[in-house]
């Protein structure tokens, strides 16, 4: 993907510099660039290049949200500390 | 004791109760009694009395101060109520004016609640700085609650609802009872020990404030406020605040509230990509159009639609030069032909032949008066001259002599005698004639009688 | 291309020097190449030249437009095709 | 032809002294010289002289603008042959 | 062509000293000439003189006047004949 | 052609001194003689002496004028030929 | 010709006091001769001898009469046909 085009948030670059960013910060690239694009100051070259580094970053977005694995677990403490079981819905009683 | 100096009643009670309020141990107090001869005036202020076992005292709440109670006060209600004592003078009665007041029992809680808010309020804990960041979109959410509640159901069915893709873990904790604050504590710093979470709902549902204590406990707020994964609180219902929300960085009003607040809705998160590829996507266009239109706008200047054009009007200023030089050079020409023909027509005008003819007739005239003055001189000559010759002529003395005159002289023919007077006889003399001269002497004189001139 | 006619903007100087100029920077060449030759102060012999070089750099400016355009195409049909698939393409052009 | 009739235009000197003089600088030499005759103290033969130079600048002149004039027409033609291949809309709209 | 046409009134003496007069100061003798006689006071001898001078000066000055007007209509005539052939077109579309 | 004709009024005296008087001189000298003659107060002698004088300035007068006007004869109808002939004579002469 | 004839009426006296008198210096003579004898004062032989020198100087003037007038009449004859003849005659005489 693109450089660091958006020069923004520097909240995220930890994550940008490893492997996938977060959906959080993805997201905020993400509206960087859209804000960008909308002042209108971007030279053209410039602005193609947020568009598609936007579009990468939707869809990365959109991915993520699309990744559907649910999990409830219940946390014990045990005597080898923590431990997970499977969250009973059965217990329901209050 | 003088009569003079006995205080009026008024006085004496105005003196009691300027003491009275002035009494520090008076004023700002707490007193724990039942409530009895309750009346809650027309006028919104409130009379009653407070016993306990062998003492009563008048009390009286003012409207003011009434409206914000969070109970309806009766008679047989244990009550703790804050205020002063003071004097009501006309009646030379001390009472009390309560400023506050709560039912007794839970009163003792109350206080503890004031006054821990108090402190940690004051040590900074609340602030709003110190509020983390909910994430946007957590991917595991930790939920610390009852595992039996109704809350912890509404929290899993609200998550799943809004984000079926959301892990859950669940730390079971007791919510009330003397464990539950520990237990809460503990949860919390699990939690963040394991670091899994993105979020944690710590909740319970509603309950009276004893039930909800725990959420009030120090150690609770404390936790909350150390734990490095964001915290929402879910404690009862709308209206109850704890110091676990005071401390939390997200207050939720109920347990659904907090997942609500925790995940955000599956589709809305879509929609949301959406519309920002949408205004990409249009951002995008128009910098395309403004990009083209500034190039079409470049592109359509007269320099380059009609790029001759811009050479008309050199071609104007060349043609209007080349038009006036030859003009000029023309008037040059034509002024120079103009004086040219001026002056040789003025020099034809003094051609030297008229000089010439009046030179002629000059010279004419004088060579005719030449002429006419010697001529002229001539003539006066001659007749000067013939003139003379004439008068010579007549005077001629050889005319008179032919006639057969003479002339007598003196001997010494110097003088010619006249007269017979002149003369002596003997006297020689000399006659001419007019053909020569006899030499002769006198003989004798006769003298002779004149008869005319 | 001509040397440096215009002798405006300066931000786009190392692109110029280089290979190809950005849109942005041929566009404000070309702009003050027609400011120029609209102020009506440039001798004939150096207005050729600038019409020249004018007519060179609309030309440019217009190709990379019509890209510009057919890129943007690309992208958003793409996109829309590639809703459904991962993200790769975007490395195909950038 | 002449050296320094016009004694005047002193931006022009370098190219007046070299080869040929600029369109401009021919112009300007052909109004000094206008404007000289037209003051109208010209003597007769320096007047001639005059006109003589102000026709050859002319022709000068005339022919410099034909020569952009033929330049010109061979840009705008090679211009619109490529306008037809790879962008014709551009054209046809501005 | 000319040396230094512009030099004006004071070329006129330099030629005066050697060998033909310039329309100028043939044309200044003729009328100091043509004075003379105007003014009656001159004695036939000198008259006829003065009057032959003027004659031969004014015969000069004609000359000088037709050779200028002959040099005109070649100029404006060769003008001519040159600007009908190149720079015709370029004016039909502007 | 003559020297310096304009010189005036100033050079009849010195032909006068030299050999033969001019018209101007020889005539003013006749009309004094005249004068003198029509005065009546010159002797016969002188007279004659001086009508004798007279008759030969009168010639010699006489003589000049007819010089004066076969001269301008010549001239006037010497300029009559040559303004009917185009002007290619005009060198010839100069 | 003559030397100063216009020197006048001293002259004459040089004439008398050496040969011939002057027609005037007999003129005068004559008259006073004529008016001594008008006088009526002289001695008839006086007379006589008056009268005779008065004939004599008569003759003598009458003469000089005759001389100038056919001088005069030589002269103007002179004149008169070198008017008719072409005037190279002229010269011979003078």
């Amino acid at each position: 993907m693109a450089k660091n085009v958006t020069g923004g948030a520097d909240q995220s670059s930890i994550n940008e510099e490893t492997t996938e960013p977060t959906f959080e910060s993805a997201m905020e690239k993400l509206e960087s660039i859209v804000s960008r694009l909308e002042s209108g100051d971007v030279p053209l070259e410039t602005a193609i290049e947020l568009f598609q580094e936007g579009m990468s970053l939707s869809r990365l977005c959109g991915q993520k949200l699309e990744q559907v694995e649910r999990r409830i677990e219940t946390l014990v403490e045990g005597e080898a500390g923590l431990q997970r079981k499977p969250f009973a819905a059965g217990k329901e009683e209050a | 004791m003088e009569p003079a100096r006995a205080l009026s009643i008024r006085d004496i009670n105005r003196l009691i109760k300027m003491k009275l309020e002035g009494d520090a141990g008076l004023q700002n107090i707490w007193l724990r009694g039942e409530i009895s001869n309750f009346t809650f005036h027309s006028s919104g202020h409130m009379y009653f009395t407070l016993k306990d076992e062998g003492a009563r005292l008048k009390c009286i709440m003012f409207a003011s101060y009434n409206q914000r109670l969070p109970f309806a006060p009766k008679d047989g209600m244990k009550v703790l109520a804050r205020g002063g004592i003071s004097v009501y003078e006309r009646d030379g009665q001390y009472q009390f004016y309560a400023t506050a007041m709560q039912p007794d029992g839970i009163g003792s809680l109350y206080l503890a609640f004031e006054q821990l808010k108090r402190k940690l309020e004051g040590e900074g804990l609340f602030r709003a700085e110190l509020k983390r960041q909910i994430p946007l979109y957590p991917r595991t959410v930790g939920v610390i609650t009852s595992p039996t509640g109704a809350a912890v159901r509404d929290i899993l069915i609200t998550l799943e609802r809004r984000n079926p893709g959301v892990h859950v873990l669940l730390y079971p904790v007791s919510v009330q009872g003397t464990g539950a604050a520990p237990s809460i504590v503990k949860a919390i710093q699990a939690m963040n020990a394991l670091g899994e979470a993105d979020v944690l709902i710590v909740g319970r549902g509603g309950g009276s404030l004893e039930e909800l204590w725990a959420f009030n406990e120090e150690a609770v707020a404390r936790a909350i406020r150390a734990s490095v994964i964001p915290v929402i609180s879910a404690v009862g219902h709308e209206t109850d605040f704890t110091i676990a929300d005071f401390a939390a960085d997200l207050r939720a009003p109920t347990p659904t509230a907090a997942a609500e607040l925790a995940v955000r809705h599956i589709g809305e998160l879509k929609q949301e990509l959406a519309y920002l590829e949408r205004k990409m996507a249009h951002s995008l266009h128009a910098l395309l159009a403004k990009a083209k239109e500034r190039w079409q706008h470049a592109a359509r200047s007269s320099y380059f639609t009609q790029p001759r054009r811009s050479l008309l009007a050199q071609a104007e200023r060349l043609d209007r030069l080349r038009e006036t030089l030859q003009y000029q050079m023309k008037g040059e020409q034509a002024k120079a032909q103009e004086r040219f023909s001026r002056l040789s027509g003025r020099l034809q005008a003094v051609n030297p032949k008229q000089q010439t003819v009046y030179a002629r007739k000059r010279m004419e005239t004088a060579a005719r008066g030449l002429e006419l003055a010697m001529n002229g001189i001539l003539r006066d000559s001659q007749s000067r001259f013939s003139s003379l010759v004439r008068h010579l002529d007549a005077l001629s003395p050889l005319k008179v002599m032919g006639r057969g005159y003479s002339l007598a002289y003196d001997e010494n023919e110097k003088k010619l005698i006249r007269s017979i007077k002149e003369v002596q006889p003997g006297d020689l003399i000399h006659i001419r004639l007019s053909d020569g001269k006899l030499d002769c002497q006198i003989w004798g004189i006769q003298e002779e009688e004149r008869t005319n001139g």
